[in-house]
């Protein structure tokens, strides 16, 4: 188990760490691309925490599908837009972001409090799912229920979500396409 | 109908109520007439005539007998039944005859005297209503009928006195007449409040006759007491204060009496009806009527009040120049002693010098009428700037109007009260009464009978120098401008009539035979107390001899000053003189003291409205820019204009909350945010 | 059909008509309006003359004493747990209302025959005058509180537009003020009528009810609710009764007006064309005494009485305010408009008295206000039509200039200041002895109040007077010259048509006060009877 | 698998079973393709077709849901799995919205400067016809998923909607604003349900408040609070209103209108299915919402309608007032019993419908004058009478103020916290009664300034122009005498909420 | 063994400095990514917990859709920013702020 949690913390370090460049960094490039980090890493994290299913469709769908959909997005509009977008003024200590801080931390403060009061670990429910053997370990493959749920019990979001996708779809290619074009 | 009356004759309440309402038909039907007809003239006189005859059929009918009541229902209000009737006693058809009486030659007298106006039918349409209102006012046995016709009253004097519309003058002088007389009428207002809340019942038989609830009240430990209730004594004052002021405005009583002198602007022939013989005395009449409700020490009160009056304005008389002025002091000097009479209990005198009053001092009126119009005639002739009233520019008119002289004589001997005279008849039973009275009271009280005397010596001079300066020495006028000439007469018949007739009546025949005992006076046997003494004390043969003999001396003085110039003269810039000819500055006082506060009172209120009931949404705005005057001014607005306050609060309450809007989406996530974030932890802290 | 609905929507139909007509028969406008009120004018007067009076007919609190009734049910809900809710059309009238609807029909006459001088926009002016004329009409016959408060608020927008399109130079002012005082009110009234509502149960039905009979009656309060009596409930700290009657208060006395809630009114009248100006004068006031009586004093009569004091004291200051306010105008119309705050503080203090004396002449003053009031407004907006100028400076010797128009003027200024013959009198006079009854019937006033109410009678006298002798008498001199020599005419036919109907009455209720009094006597008098037995 | 096996079969027959239960959504669902098919066949020249196919087919929605009706008679119906619930109050918002949104499906070409949008209006039917599929399962969700569904659902489609005109400034700008503000709150309501899942272990809300008592009342209190973020970012109650004035303004008119009545209508039949589960359940140890939606409510009154009263521009006027309308709902709302339910529907019918009429008032004087600002309305009173009448009519309605619908919707949402009052004696449901007065008397400053322009302002300019949308007049002219019809007679209706 | 705490804890982290991006960047796309940021530690909170849940599936299948639906929400976000950007020639939500008070 040391392994794993070996590689809990470094995962949850390379996430934390790439989140906070890609928070501070001016560079937009740059915050895409570090924000990949963070991804993969979040996408070990859920390996991690057995949701193998998650941790690709993570892979495929936000690092393939976002943060590419982000990155053609601007290489389409030319690269007199990347060059504009990705200028940044000021310094990297900016008065201006205190306030920002503070709120975050605030609400740092205030989530880790209420995580530490729910002490999520001795919950009933998680103990009765342990002693109703509801968990999961790594030798289950979650795929097979996951698929068989999405068909029984999510049926209606499972096909609700498909229409909002192509209602999405109509949605952002009228938006993008260019004016006087059918 | 009541009838709990013994004695009733229907027919004679319908020649009051016709007496009473014929006035009001010829006024009627003279509203209707064109502006300028001359029926007008001799509709109203014929009202009054007709009124005239049927007045002393009631008079006759009911003269000392039981009084005479109907009555029947007016409205209801609540429970109380308001009733409208009439009520026929000694006092009220004495009034009756007495009224239409003066009212008739007048008439007469005004169908020459308006002749030439244009609106002719108006005046007479005016006068009739006031006849109306006059006559309605001594039958009617109500007291909401009673004040109703006393502002009617009010009211008619006012049109007349504003006759001449045009006349800035004239205009000024009906307003204070009417706001003074309004003052009255508040007063009595108040006390017909006053009675009904105590006694229920709006009923003058009821109150003060029949009943005499009033009379049967007692004041005791602070509380009025009667068989209805009882209520705060002080109210018992109230309503006799509220009584006064009444009788104070209409009789032109100090204080409020300013406005009868300038009532003079009216017409002459109004002057003469109203304003000396009728109007002025209903409130010698109101007293009369509700006499029981003054108790001792408010009776002496008003002793000392009247003598006052009596006094004061017999000093202001002996200066002034205008014509119809001195005649106007004198009235209010002759009230003076009514009321002091009143005051004095001499009841019956005092209605008796009330009803000789009226025919001398009617008289006294025409008298000047007469030669004002004859000035008037001078003035437009020769078109000279001249005031036609002033006395100055008058002399030696006897030769050229000797009916007209005569009368004044015979007038103004009956007002000094020489022997043989009405006047002298009611006057010296006043004096006589006044000084009984004071026998055995305090030496302070003694002051009364004695300024009565004065004062009536007083009366002598002014009536001489009247006279004097009118009829007597040379026409002043003529020195002045020579080149003039005169074209002046006594006039027609409706001039020399109603004269002649007044002069008759001023005379003691028409009240007593015996020409020297008042108490021989028939009206004076009959309205006099039960309890009057008999001529049994020195004052009986003291008084009349030593007021008359003085009196004699007092215009001789006069003759001497004024005509023959051979003795002293006034110091005509002294104190006394100054004082006297400004009416003791009175009017000023009130114009300062009185009128122009208010003034003032109103102006403010409409500041205090305009600025800052109103005002305040302009005041907020500045004050939001100092927050250091808001304060200041916040508990106004807080009591006061909640509107504007709003305004602003809502204006201020929006800025605040479009502050958050300064379109930069990250400024709403970040307010979003922390708003939420404060309000949670605030939740929990709480 | 009902008379009263008939009464009440006559102007509902005959709008109907003027939105049918074409605008090009907009000459006809005036016409249909005017028919339309005098038809109502015929049946209020029918009305009038079948009413029965007797004990038997008072109204007040006894649902079966009303007359003319008409009650439908209108809206009913089962909300389940929350119990029934009840609605119903539900108009009668008892004496009270039935002299105010006679009232208000004749002034809606005289306000038409004055809307002659409108010249733009008549469509729209006649279709909200016949608006504002049902609201009227619906407010004094309403006995439902919810049908009350709809008609009651339902007079706010035509005013509104009337004041603010048709109204003088400052009327965008004027409009918006006079809406939000009268808003201001009528939404707290809301809250206190849903309270009401929700805290009587109609003992036949068993559901709440709005039924402002039924508000009356302490027993059909449940037990606990918020304006139960015996619940002593309180609303943020204090009574709940009392709060509600305070709101109650301040939403009819805005109407009304009473000093310092008054300051709409001058600039609402001044801005108002004339028409307008006499609805407001004439009848929109009398609605805020009217709801005092009808249902502040009927619904909450326990509080009316303990505070009695402060009523009859906000009556005097209006009537002593207003004089004193009065004094200092120079426009005419502002005058008069000071002169009716002073006056409706007489309303004020007769029915603070709560003796039958006070009330009854606070109904009547409310009556002859109507006609007076209308008349004097009539006559501000004759001169104000020929030479658009109210300012009394301006004027001089109107009275050789228009000798019909000053006899006129004069009469409604001897009305006004309470000459006897004339209702104002009447009315007067007697809410002042009710006034001074009071201390000894039942003791609710000091006797000075009556004192300090009389002195407002002279103050009257003193503006008034004023005014005639600056504007009427003297020698003519005109601000406008010869160009307003020529301008003013005396009183054309129209216009004396307008103004002798209303001098009439005033006379007529000034010799035969019985005319009004013979009709409310048995409804004020169960009133008192009622408001004593609390 | 082998552990979901034995409850294969049952659970495909709960899907089977719930569907007739779920036909006005089927048809929305196929209706939505054959929109969009009709859309891509056709193009850009497809408008006509598009909004004939999309208004008949909701039409036919509408029956559907009419059918239902009949379907609730028996109770509450639990469906797909935990997903919905079906009960009374769902569907008579159902209705109301499809209602609604059928006036608004017409609306949306009448707008001449929507219309001239050079990629064409089609596109947008077949946005808001899911968006309405949106709304119907936000009516019914009971399910963490099915709620977070929805209204993602609804919001996408929202966004797409207002950043429509994507030629115009302000539109673009409007959607950029709103997109980041709504992306934000679904990410910060994601978390909140995250919390509540982990907290409680399932989606189910009814198991969700079974466990809770389990758990640090303040942490969960916390999730729902994250929770109502979302919610309220719909709701655009305060502080999660800043975004409105600006969409509502950016935003195309017709998409304004949709914006501030339909989804508003939703969000609040979510709040009423969701909230009422915590606050009654009998161990709710967390803080007391009712207590927290009522200081909400009264702060969310007195902010919008006190900044509205300084705002000239019409829509954002138009959003701010909605802002404090959404405030007095929510005093029905923390009523939570039938009566403010029902009274809550019939308040939020008839805001919407007057909404939707001020706003195609709003349209119409764009179309044919161009006007914006409160000052362009200056003298057009007389021009355009019967428009002008209507405005005002609408505004009465939205001020509460008799004898419109508004005025009944106010006085049965008064009585309805004053019965509720009179049981628990809360001094905040007074208070929020007296801000409601209060902000009824400030709403009419604002309200009153249009007629004011319309009417009472005069103006030398005295052309007319010759071109006129009658079919905003025509539907102005309906609107209005509905809010009256409804305002006299509100028994036709309410009878049956 | 590996805690829920411990997930939780890297989440609320994960979730702060997304608000710190959301508030803080002036570029409407880092604004986005920071929206994702909070997004991810949603599903890392469901996915945690998702692992008591083997009969459900209710964490991973939320995350499922929470991921499809933030790709969805994505892409409509930056089809807008493009459009703003063609507009205002600037991304910066700062700068952008036509509709104002």
């Amino acid at each position: 188990m040391t392994l794993v949690r070996l590689l809990f913390y470094v995962m949850s370090f390379i996430a934390i760490a790439s989140a906070l460049y890609a928070a501070l960094s001016k560079n937009l490039v740059r915050s895409i691309f570090i924000f990949f980090v963070t991804l993969f890493a979040l996408a070990g994290l859920y390996v991690i925490a057995l949701a193998d299913f998650v941790a690709v469709t993570q892979v495929v769908i936000y690092v393939g599908g976002i943060l590419v959909l982000i990155l053609f997005a601007f290489m389409l509009s030319g690269k007199e837009t990347l060059n504009v977008i990705q200028q940044q003024k000021g310094k990297f200590i900016n008065m201006a972001k205190v306030p920002a801080v503070i709120l975050a931390v605030l609400f740092l403060a205030v989530i880790v409090n209420i995580i530490l009061k729910a002490d999520a670990d001795n919950l009933p429910w998680v103990k009765q799912a342990i002693a109703q053997n509801n968990e999961i370990t790594p030798a289950n493959s979650t795929i097979e229920n996951i698929g068989v749920n999405l068909m029984t019990t999510y049926l209606l979001p499972f096909e609700a979500i498909s229409v909002l996708l192509l209602m999405t779809l109509v949605g952002a290619a009228h938006l993008s396409r260019k004016e006087g074009s059918a | 109908m009541n009838n709990a009356i013994s004695y009733t004759d229907p027919s004679i309440f319908c020649y009051a109520i016709l007496a009473v309402a014929l006035p009001l038909f010829a006024a009627l039907i003279n509203f209707c007439l064109p502006v300028k007809s001359k029926a007008a003239g001799w509709i109203s006189t014929l009202a009054i005539l007709v009124g005239c005859v049927l007045s002393a059929m009631v008079f006759a009918a009911v003269w000392n007998q039981q009084p005479q009541h109907v009555q029947t229902l007016w409205f209801t209000i609540g429970t109380t039944k308001v009733f409208a009737g009439i009520l026929l006693n000694n006092l009220s058809v004495m009034m009756l005859l007495l009224v239409s009486l003066i009212a008739l030659p007048v008439h007469i007298y005004s169908t020459a005297y308006m002749k030439h106006d244009d609106r002719y039918s108006r005046y007479f349409t005016y006068l009739s209503f006031f006849c109306f209102s006059m006559l309605g006012l001594v039958v009617v046995d109500s007291l909401v009928l009673f004040y109703a016709f006393w502002e009617l009253v009010g009211f008619s004097s006012y049109l007349l006195i504003g006759f001449w519309f045009t006349k800035d003058k004239a205009v000024q002088a009906n307003k204070k007449a009417f706001i003074m007389n309004r003052i009255g009428d508040i007063g009595l207002l108040s006390a017909i409040i006053i009675i009904f809340a105590k006694f229920h019942t709006f009923d003058i038989a009821t109150l003060f006759i029949n009943d005499n609830l009033v009379f049967k009240s007692v004041i005791h430990d602070g509380l009025w007491i009667s068989a209805s209730g009882q209520i705060p004594a002080v109210w018992q004052y109230v309503a006799c204060i509220g009584v006064f002021m009444a009788v104070a405005a209409k009789s032109a009583q100090f204080p409020l009496h300013t406005w009868l002198p300038d009532a003079m602007e009216g017409p002459t022939s109004v002057s003469a009806l109203i304003h000396a013989a009728t109007m002025v005395a209903a409130g010698v009449f109101l007293l009369g009527r509700v006499y029981p409700l003054f108790t001792d020490s408010e009776l002496t009160i008003l002793g000392v009040i009247g003598c006052f009056t009596a006094f004061m304005a017999a000093t202001i008389a002996l200066t002034q120049n205008d014509l119809k002025r001195v005649l106007a002091y004198s009235t209010i000097s002759q009230l003076g002693y009514m009321i002091l009479a009143m005051g004095v209990g001499a009841y019956g005198s005092s209605l008796f010098h009330l009803a000789t009053h009226a025919f001398f001092k009617c008289l006294l009126f025409l008298v000047a009428g007469v030669v004002i119009h004859e000035m008037q005639h001078i003035k437009e002739e020769n078109n000279l700037d001249i005031d036609p009233q002033n006395i100055q520019y008058m002399g030696g008119l006897r030769k050229k109007l000797p009916v007209t002289f005569i009368a004044a004589v015979v007038g103004s001997l009956a007002l000094i009260g020489i022997p043989l005279t009405s006047g002298y008849l009611s006057k010296d039973g006043i004096l006589i009464q006044a000084f009984e009275w004071s026998e055995g009271r305090s030496a302070w009280l003694k002051l009364i009978p004695a300024g009565a005397l004065f004062t009536s010596w007083l009366t002598a001079f002014y009536v001489s120098r009247l006279i004097v300066k009118v009829f007597f020495g040379e026409f002043r006028l003529l020195k002045k401008h020579p080149e003039i000439k005169l074209h002046i007469s006594d006039g027609g018949w409706q001039y020399r009539v109603p004269l002649i007739l007044l002069a008759i009546c001023s005379l003691f025949p028409l009240f007593s035979l015996n020409p020297f005992f008042y108490e021989k006076a028939w009206l004076f046997e009959s309205l006099k107390p039960a309890e009057f003494m008999a001529r049994e004390n020195i004052y009986h043969t003291i008084i009349p001899i030593g007021v008359n003999i003085l009196s004699v001396f007092v215009m001789y003085a006069a003759y001497a000053i004024y005509v023959k110039r051979n003795t002293f003269s006034f110091p005509q810039t002294g104190f006394l003189y100054r004082l006297s000819y400004n009416q003791w500055y009175l009017d000023k006082i009130y114009r300062k003291a009185i009128v122009k506060p208010i003034l003032g009172l109103g102006k403010t209120c409409f500041w205090f409205d305009r600025n800052v009931i109103d005002g305040l949404i302009h005041l907020i705005e500045r004050s939001s820019r100092m927050v250091a005057a808001l304060t200041a001014w916040s508990d106004k607005h807080i009591v006061d204009g909640f509107l504007h306050l709003m305004a602003a609060l809502v204006q201020s309450i929006g800025n605040f909350a479009r502050k958050f809007q300064n379109g930069k989406v990250q400024y709403y996530l970040y307010s979003m945010l922390l708003i939420v974030l404060i309000l949670f932890v605030l939740k929990i802290l709480i | 059909m009902n008379l009263l609905t008939l009464l009440i929507f006559i102007p509902v139909l005959f709008a109907l008509v003027i939105v049918l007509l074409p605008s090009s028969q907009r000459g006809s406008f005036k016409y249909i309006t005017l028919l339309a009120t005098l038809l109502q004018l015929g049946i209020s007067i029918y009305i009038y003359l079948n009413f029965k009076t007797g004990a038997a007919s008072a109204g007040i609190n006894h649902e079966d004493q009303f007359q003319f009734v008409q009650k439908l049910p209108w809206i009913g809900l089962n909300l389940g747990s929350m119990g029934k809710l009840q609605i119903d059309y539900f108009v009668g009238i008892d004496g009270i209302s039935v002299t105010l609807l006679v009232m208000s029909a004749l002034v809606m006459v005289v306000a038409t025959l004055a809307s002659w001088e409108i010249k733009s926009n008549l469509k729209g002016f006649f279709l909200l005058f016949l608006l504002l004329d049902m609201a009227v009409m619906g407010v004094f016959c309403a006995l439902d509180f919810f049908l009350f408060y709809l008609f009651y608020e339902l007079m706010l927008l035509p005013l509104y537009f009337l004041i603010g399109m048709w109204g003088g130079v400052r009327r965008e002012y004027a409009a918006i003020k006079f809406f939000l005082y009268t808003l201001f009110g009528s939404v707290f009234m809301l809250l206190v009528m849903v309270g009401l509502y929700l805290s009587v149960n109609d003992p036949a039905t068993g559901s709440h009810t709005f039924n402002i009979i039924q508000m009356m009656n302490p027993a059909n309060y449940t037990s606990g609710s918020v304006f139960s009596a015996a619940a002593h409930q309180t609303i943020l700290g204090m009574p709940a009764r009392t709060v509600g009657f305070v709101v109650l208060f301040i939403a009819f006395a805005i109407k009304v007006p009473i000093v310092p809630l008054h300051t709409w009114l001058p600039d609402a009248h001044v801005e108002a064309p004339t028409p307008v100006s006499i609805i407001l004068a004439g009848v929109l006031l009398k609605i805020g005494g009217y709801g005092i009586i009808r249902i502040c004093l009927g619904i909450f009569p326990e509080i009316a009485s303990s505070g009695a004091f402060w009523l009859g004291l906000i009556g005097v200051v209006s009537i002593l305010y207003g004089a004193c306010n009065a004094l200092a105008q120079r426009d005419l119309k502002r005058l008069i408009a000071y002169s009716s705050v002073s006056h409706m503080g007489f309303v004020l203090l007769g029915i603070a008295s709560q003796t039958a004396e006070g009330v009854s002449g606070a109904v009547m003053q409310m009556v002859s206000h109507g006609f007076l009031s209308s008349m004097l407004f009539f006559l501000v907006g004759v001169v104000y039509n020929r030479v658009h100028d109210r300012d009394i400076y301006h004027f001089r010797g109107l009275g050789t200039q228009m000798p019909q128009y000053t006899a006129f003027v004069m009469v409604a200024f001897f009305a006004s200041l309470g000459l006897p013959g004339f209702s104002a009198f009447v009315a007067e006079a007697f809410t002042l002895a009710g006034t001074f009854k009071s201390p000894t019937v039942n003791g609710l006033l000091p006797y000075w109040m009556a004192i300090c109410g009389s002195v407002g009678i002279l103050l009257g006298a003193a503006y008034f007077l004023w005014t005639l002798q600056r504007m009427f008498f003297g020698k003519v001199s005109l601000k406008g010259g010869e160009v307003w020599k020529i301008a003013l005419t005396d009183v054309s036919i129209r216009e004396k048509l307008a103004l002798i109907p209303m001098a009439a009455a005033a006379l007529a209720l000034g010799l035969m006060p019985s005319l009004v009094f013979g009709k409310i006597n048995d409804s004020v008098l169960a009133l008192i009877q009622f408001l004593q037995a609390k | 698998m082998h552990d979901l096996l034995p409850h294969i079969s049952a659970q495909l027959t709960n899907v089977f079973g719930s569907i007739p239960y779920f036909m006005p959504e089927i048809y929305l669902t196929v209706l939505f393709l054959v929109v969009l098919i009709t859309d891509l066949i056709f193009g850009r020249r497809s408008v006509k077709l598009c909004k004939i196919v999309a208004c008949a087919g909701l039409l036919l929605v509408l029956f559907k849901d009419l059918q239902q009706v009949a379907l609730i008679l028996d109770g509450d119906h639990v469906i797909f799995g935990s997903m919905l619930l079906l009960r009374r109050s769902a569907v008579f918002f159902k209705i109301i919205i499809d209602l609604l949104s059928f006036i608004l499906l017409l609306n949306f070409t009448w707008d001449d400067r929507l219309k001239a949008h050079t990629k064409g209006v089609s596109d947008l039917y077949t946005i808001s016809i899911a968006s309405i599929l949106g709304l119907h399962l936000m009516t019914m969700a009971i399910n963490l998923l099915s709620v977070y569904l929805a209204i993602e659902m609804v919001s996408v489609a929202s966004y797409l909607m207002v950043a429509y005109r994507s030629e115009t400034a302000l539109s673009t700008e409007a959607g950029l604003k709103y997109v980041l503000f709504g992306a934000a709150s679904s990410a910060i309501m994601l978390y909140g349900i995250s919390l509540l899942y982990g907290f409680s272990g399932s989606l189910d809300l009814l198991n969700i408040v079974a466990q809770l008592p389990n758990v640090n009342p303040l942490s969960v209190s916390f999730a729902l609070v994250l929770v109502l973020i979302g919610v309220g970012f719909k709701l655009s109650f305060m502080p999660m209103h800043f975004w409105v004035p600006d969409v509502y303004q950016g935003a195309p008119t017709p998409v304004t209108a949709y914006l501030s009545t339909v989804p508003k209508i939703a969000a609040f039949a979510l709040l009423v299915n969701v909230m009422p589960l915590f606050l009654f359940s009998a161990d709710w140890k967390g803080i007391d919402f009712s207590i927290v939606l009522s200081a909400i409510g009264i702060i969310t009154m007195i902010a919008g309608n006190f900044a509205a009263v300084l705002q000239n521009n019409v829509k954002r006027m138009l959003a701010y007032s909605s802002i404090g309308h959404t405030g007095f709902a929510l005093m029905a709302v923390v009523t939570f019993n039938v009566q403010g339910l029902s009274s809550l529907t019939y308040y939020l019918a008839v805001y919407a419908l007057a909404n939707i009429g001020a706003l195609a008032l709003a349209s119409y004087f764009n179309n044919v004058v161009g006007a914006e600002e409160v000052e362009d309305y200056k003298g057009l009173g007389l021009k355009y009478p019967a428009a002008s009448v209507c405005f005002v009519i609408i505004l009465i309605s939205l001020t509460g103020i008799p004898v419109t619908a508004g005025f009944t919707g106010k006085l049965f949402v008064f009585s309805a916290v004053y019965s509720a009052y009179e049981q628990t004696h809360s001094i905040w449901l007074m208070a929020l009664m007296i801000t409601g007065a209060l902000t009824t008397v400030v709403s009419l400053f604002y309200y009153l300034k249009i007629p004011l322009y319309l009417f009472l302002k005069r103006t030398e300019n005295a052309e007319v122009a010759s071109e006129r949308s009658y079919n905003l007049l025509v539907l102005a002219i309906v609107i209005s005498f509905l809010l009256v019809l409804l305002g006299i007679f509100p028994n036709s209706i309410l009878k049956y909420l | 063994m590996i805690t829920l705490t411990d997930f939780l804890l890297v989440g609320a982290l994960l979730f702060c400095t997304g608000i710190y991006m959301i508030v803080s960047k002036r570029n409407s796309i880092q604004v986005l990514i920071g929206i994702e940021l909070m997004l991810n530690a949603a599903i890392l909170n469901l996915v945690a917990f998702g692992k008591y849940d083997k009969l459900n599936n209710g964490g991973q299948v939320f995350a499922l859709f929470a991921i499809v639906l933030a790709a969805a929400t994505t892409a409509v976000a930056l089809a807008i920013i493009l459009n703003v950007y063609r507009r205002y020639k600037t991304i910066d939500p700062d700068e952008i702020k036509n509709l104002r008070d």
